[in-house]
């Protein structure tokens, strides 16, 4: 857990200021600590890339960012004012999107429902006012259509998608409705290659239109093929951000790996896992 | 980013008969039970259960359940359950009953009082389940007996010392608001109809039927209002996603504790409805009134397709569910079973209903 | 001949199941077709609704139990006015001509209720408990209301559920709780009577039981002396007699002239022993 | 391979105190609401419920519907529920009474059978409702209905008429077996006590109170091998693993379906065991034996902290709700409270038990 | 969805019998048709890689041999007999351990209780033949160190757990039980990189010890690191079988991608994603 030279704190890749600014966050749940003091901060336009072994505290951290946990101590500054969310939709309607690790889907609805569950559209006025139901069918098919995936019909039951099928489904809903912020907790585990590339694509994509983008993945490949900054957690601690290009794929997969040795394979993995 | 493919149709999907897509949805599958039943009365019943008047009968009871049982399914769905409601029946009755007998308001005055009153009781019983993140169950069945003791107090208060209050009927009867609550609608229609001979009389020429009784024109309306909710607002999406998975929901930026409160309450007020329709029609209320409602409700809900776990089901259903059972307590009276055997065959229909009811849905979707 | 009878007790109530099979006698007997309908609880609702089912029927007789008669009125009125005969029964006698009602046969449960309390009251009581095991069951309150006044002396309602052992337990918790209490009523013989019984003899103390209605295992302890009395509304009676002078009117027009009481009648110790088996047969 | 790395201690957990881990076990949750529930009516009832004679008079209901609670809250955490089982008690009471008073047979045959019997009955429910798939809920009140619809008609036939059936204490009284099953056990010991001047006596002389009721025994008994069953063997891993995820659990190797209809035969039994009991103790059977019991054992599994939803609870949460209810119930008539308010007690305290509960272990336990 | 010519049929890496036989397989959901006809064999001692698009059928395939679908038609043969599978448990009891892609695992129980659920180590006799809790305890703590994570207790809830470490269970596991086949649906989807090496490692290990493996993932890096076959299912039907050697990773992995071309970004994702 060396301070590896190539880190260094604070120096961005831009000069903007962050939109969300996460300061010394420590999360306990009961006498579990799940995260011990972690600073972060996402830029306009930039996508941050939160690395880290399994149980690291990834997933918690971005939860404290999107309103799911409240954080045991430490500060949120959200555009240069603290913050606190009090529920998912607070954030949300400051402009956070997310995709959570287990996707925040329910199995028993369909597609369409899932995919605008929330924040449905509607038409008509006062109290004709009604879920614009082909509209929303409309976007979600062409939003699913857009990540490489092909429905059957919006009215499928999330419950009998394949893994990669409802994967999709979260970050579509997410790409779709993410204003200033995108989350992204590990969101090509479960996609196949043409997908995940166009998610990558997508990310890079909306990164451009001046969303910050938050990247989790245990894919080095993936975070270094579109990650601006990397930061690396161990064990409920970070240890330090990376500016893209000061850093070498395997430097990246030691820290991730938290230092400690991987076991070799005799078929050829060819140095990134 | 790759241009979206073009649309084509899937090679691999089965094109899928009407009927099957039909039975599909939750609201129809309880039609199957509806039909059954009534094929068994139409065969067993004396043949004026299907008369016009039989009709009224058993639609009358079947809609007072029925309203409540809308207002179960839809917390069911929101993923909670109230067990309340029977009492509640109860005591905003003995609200209502005290508003116009003892303190004389008209009821332009009580009604809205008395659903003010129910939807208060809801909230508290909403935020403490939502407060303490107990189970509904537990929470609302200590409001069974709490509601359940304060209408046997209150009435006692009310008549000093009986459990019955009467009179009700007296000073509502002339306010211009009773004929929405009480009584039979269009009965000048069904008066009209009974001397051109279309509908039958009694041997002193009063219409059989002197109109349709209003619950059952609540009834309908709340069935086709809450089915609209469910399916075509975002509130209906909220409803569904709080049931499904409150976590899911709640992440997914669904104000789900705001929607089950009002679930809560929307119960409360089915049940302060059916307290205003019965104690103006009955002219009294007592202690006992409601008693088990809030579990007649749940099973008609459940015979309607509602799972209990929450997440999934229809008011359509609800109606229909409502429908069976208050077609079977009553038919079995126009049949020429001994009361003895009157819950068994109450039971028995009950199961073979649901279980046609599923078989047949099966058979359609090709479910396995 | 089709007669219809509407009550609100439900048939696995003991007290409704002798009346039940006074009815199915009666109806074997004057050879007309007799059926039996309450509801499931206590519900004047559904019994009204179950009153305008029969009024669809067009039965040649219809028999009703009042216990609520604004609730009940109309349907009775309606029954009436549809010309079908109608004979109350047990509870409404003070309402019955007045909506239309031919007869009424019966025992008023306030009356009863009195002349139990009276009798408990000549038997040196001054304290006593009331076991109410349905609470809301305006002919339960009312048993309770006319023992109160009948009784004269300090009288505490005990409201319990049906369960013979919770019941016991409560009576003993009462009985320990309150060293002066020296009489018990219960509404029910079989439900509330037996276990109030035993409740009492586990409490070592001298307590005056007594019970309405009855059941073959409360007659032997009021046999064994160890209860007082019970109430007898010769219910059977209610059912035979009111099914009878309907059969009867259908047939050839015939109407007794007045209402009959079909009660009460205590059963003591001396008479106790000759009715415990017509008792389990559910004759008394 | 990598070498199993050396096991170190975690820096990333903070130590918990003794009381924390104990408060986290779902057992002792209930305890803190059978404390205060004691100190309510410590302060309030009067003295004498607490002496010996008053704990084994709120014990023995308490005791009866425990019973019943432990088989509810088993087969609630194996994901189904029982709403039979009210009717079941009445149902095999029945069947038992019967067995010995119109067939005459001896206990050591009678007993057997009636288990016999209800594991049949339970098997069924069981049966239809894996085949069918349908909610346990809806199958399981048809059977409410049906159970208690057989018992009336078993009986009258039994009895030619009457809806009591009496005379079982005279036929069993000498049977060896009945000691197991009815009065009081340690009766010698009582005495003796009695005697020596430990426990209060009558002026007769005669201990006040002549042993522990043998439900009492069996109450603790069925608590400690059903606590040991879900806890200590592969069967209670089966079933919390049949009510968590009945999908995730079949996938894993648990077979769901036996555990199921396992489990509504052993609920089917336990009715069988309280309908033998009070039969034997009040020495007859009528129509309305456990009435609504089926309701109080979901509320007693439940205050033991039991989900509706399944995968989660315990036995000795049972058995403490089960005292929690029992002591509510009976302890309420030994306070000066007016007992119309009865209910409103009830309810009351039931739910400042649960909220206790609840509070005190999530202040234990530090959770949000 | 050509038959390239480096792909042959029936052609296999060594000459055993094999355990499990698929022929034709096919399975209807209601109207939709998730497989049609599908062929696959698993030798003992060699890990067959199932790869394909998301929504190709993997999921079901793989759940049709580990006995939760029945098939609408087709044969399934096991050691040679005609064999059907009424329930999961007569799958495990013939020897046949799955990672299934959900994990099938019960977020309310402890991890302990999850390891094994279903096959429950006893010690005593008879009556008193009872759940070994603490050998349990030890064993489930021990396979999962192998994997590479560190648990805090056996008794922690699963349902906190972070995802990786969930998977890691549900993968322990399997291997722990696995006898004669072990199918592996995208076991490292959610894993970090050193226990990613370290199933890759264990995937082996098992192999050499004479059982086969089916090996499901999105990530051709992987498959080419451990497979021996690898067969490709697109829309429900197989696009043919290759061996190792024979197939590029750039071949695989458009085949993969069921024929479609991918998104290219501008960063170096160098080939494969
Ligand atoms: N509700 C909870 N209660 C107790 N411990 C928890 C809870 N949630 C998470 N943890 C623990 O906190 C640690 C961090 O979990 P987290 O899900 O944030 O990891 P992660 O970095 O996302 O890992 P992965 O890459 O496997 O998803 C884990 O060790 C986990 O066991
Ligand atoms: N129970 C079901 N009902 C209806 N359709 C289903 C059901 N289960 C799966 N499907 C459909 O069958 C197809 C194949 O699903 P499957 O889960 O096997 O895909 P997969 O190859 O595992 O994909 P992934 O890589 O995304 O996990 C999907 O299109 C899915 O929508
Ligand atoms: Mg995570
Ligand atoms: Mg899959």
């Amino acid at each position: 857990m060396s301070d590896d030279t190539k880190f260094h704190h604070g120096d961005t890749a831009n000069d903007l200021a962050p939109i969300v600014q996460m300061k010394d966050i420590e999360k306990h749940f009961g006498n579990i600590i799940a995260l011990a003091g972690v600073s972060f901060d996402v830029k306009p336009g930039e996508c941050h890339c939160l690395l880290g072994d399994n149980g690291a505290g990834k997933s918690t951290f971005i939860k404290t960012m999107s309103g799911v946990h409240k954080p045991t101590k430490g500060e949120i500054y959200f555009e240069g004012k603290p913050l606190h969310f009090d529920t998912p939709r607070d954030a949300m309607e400051a402009g956070i999107a997310t995709v959570f690790q287990d996707l925040a889907m329910i199995p028993l609805m369909s597609v369409t429902r899932n995919f605008f569950m929330g924040r449905e559209p509607t038409k008509g006025k006062s109290l004709f006012k009604r879920f614009d139901v082909e509209q929303a069918n409309d976007v979600c098919m062409e939003e699913m259509r857009k990540m490489g995936i092909n429905l059957r019909g919006p009215d499928q039951a999330v419950g009998t998608l394949s893994g990669g099928e409802r994967q999709t489904v979260a970050i579509a809903r997410a790409v779709y409705f993410g204003a200033k912020i995108l989350i992204l907790d590990e969101p090509t585990s479960a996609l196949g290659v043409r997908q995940t590339s166009n998610v990558l694509a997508t990310i890079d994509r909306v990164r451009n239109q001046g969303i910050g983008v938050v990247f989790i993945s245990h894919n080095v490949r993936h975070a270094l093929a579109v990650g601006d900054r990397f930061t690396v957690l161990n064990r409920g601690k970070t240890l330090g951000t990376a500016t893209r290009g000061e850093i070498t794929p395997e430097e990246l997969q030691d820290l991730m790996a938290g230092g400690q040795e991987m076991a070799q394979l005799e078929g050829s993995l060819g140095g990134t896992v | 980013m790759s241009e979206s493919a073009p649309v084509t149709a899937d090679e691999r999907v089965k094109s899928e008969p009407f009927l099957t897509k039909l039975m599909k949805r939750p609201e129809l599958g309880a039609m199957a039970g509806v039909v059954l039943v009534f094929i068994f009365f139409a065969i067993t019943a004396d043949s004026s259960m299907f008369t016009l008047a039989g009709v009224m009968n058993f639609m009358t009871p079947a809609a007072q359940l029925g309203i409540l049982a809308i207002g179960a399914a839809l917390l069911m769905i929101g993923g909670e359950f109230d067990l309340s409601i029977g009492s509640m029946v109860a005591f905003s009755g003995l609200f209502f009953g005290v508003c116009v007998v003892t303190w004389q308001l008209p009821l332009i005055v009580a009604i809205p009082m008395t659903f003010v009153f129910a939807a208060m009781v809801g909230g508290i019983n909403g935020n403490i389940v939502i407060r303490s993140g107990l189970p509904s169950f537990i929470v609302t069945l200590a409001f069974l007996f709490i509601l359940r003791g304060l209408s046997l107090v209150g009435l006692k208060m009310a008549t000093g010392g009986s459990t019955q209050l009467r009179g009700v009927r007296d000073v509502v009867e002339n306010d211009w608001l009773a004929p929405f609550f009480s009584g039979e609608a269009f009965g000048g229609l069904f008066a009209w109809m009974a001397e051109v001979g279309i509908i039958d009389t009694f041997k002193n020429g009063a219409p059989k039927v002197p109109g349709i009784p209003v619950e059952i024109l609540w009834f309908i309306v709340m069935a086709l209002a809450a089915t609209y909710v469910l399916l075509r607002t975002p509130a209906g999406n909220w409803i569904f996603a709080s049931g499904g998975d409150k976590t899911a929901a709640s992440n997914s930026g669904v104000p789900v504790n705001r929607v089950k409160v009002s679930l809560f309450m929307l119960t409360a007020c089915c049940a302060a409805l059916v307290a205003i329709i019965t104690v103006m029609d009955a002219g009294s209320t007592d202690a006992r009134r409601g008693f088990q409602k809030e579990f007649e409700a749940i099973i008609a809900a459940v015979i309607g397709g509602c799972l209990l776990t929450g997440g999934y089901g229809s008011a359509i259903g609800a109606f229909f569910g409502s429908i069976i059972f208050g077609m079977v307590v009553i038919g079995l009276t126009y049949t020429d079973f001994d009361q003895d055997w009157f819950q068994v065959f109450l039971g028995g229909m009950l199961l073979i209903a649901v279980l046609f009811n599923n078989a047949i849905r099966k058979r359609v979707t090709g479910e396995r | 001949q089709e007669i219809v009878v509407v009550s609100h007790g439900q048939a696995n109530d003991a007290f409704w199941n002798v009346v039940k099979n006074g009815v199915e006698q009666a109806g074997k007997d004057v050879g007309v077709n007799v059926e039996y309908r309450a509801p499931e609880t206590f519900d004047m609702v559904a019994m009204s609704q179950l009153i305008d089912a029969a009024v669809n029927q067009e039965p040649d007789g219809l028999i009703v139990s009042i216990p609520d008669a604004d609730a009940l009125g109309p349907s009775i009125e309606r029954a009436v006015a549809a010309g079908i005969p109608v004979i109350s029964i047990n509870s409404g006698a003070e309402v019955a001509k007045e909506l239309g009602a031919l007869l009424h046969v019966g025992q008023d449960e306030y009356d009863a209720g009195k002349a139990a309390g009276e009798r408990l009251a000549s038997m040196g009581g001054t304290n006593a408990i009331c076991v109410n095991h349905e609470v809301g069951n305006v002919s339960l309150d009312l048993r309770c209301e006319g023992f109160a006044e009948g009784f004269g002396g300090k009288v505490t309602v005990l409201p319990t559920s049906n369960d013979p052992t919770e019941i016991e337990s409560k009576v003993s918790a009462a009985l320990s709780s309150d060293e002066s209490v020296d009489t018990v009523m219960a509404l029910g013989a079989s439900s509330a009577g037996e276990p109030t019984v035993a409740a009492a003899k586990a409490s070592g103390r001298d307590v005056n039981v007594a019970s309405f209605d009855l059941s073959a295992n409360f007659l032997q302890s009021i046999a064994d002396g160890d209860a007082a009395f019970a109430i007898d509304q010769q219910q059977y009676l209610q059912g035979y007699l009111a099914v009878n002078f309907m059969g009867l009117h259908a047939k050839y027009g015939l109407m007794p002239g007045g209402d009959v009481p079909s009660g009460p009648n205590l059963v003591t110790q001396d008479k106790a022993t000759q009715v415990i088996d017509l008792s389990s047969q559910g004759i008394r």
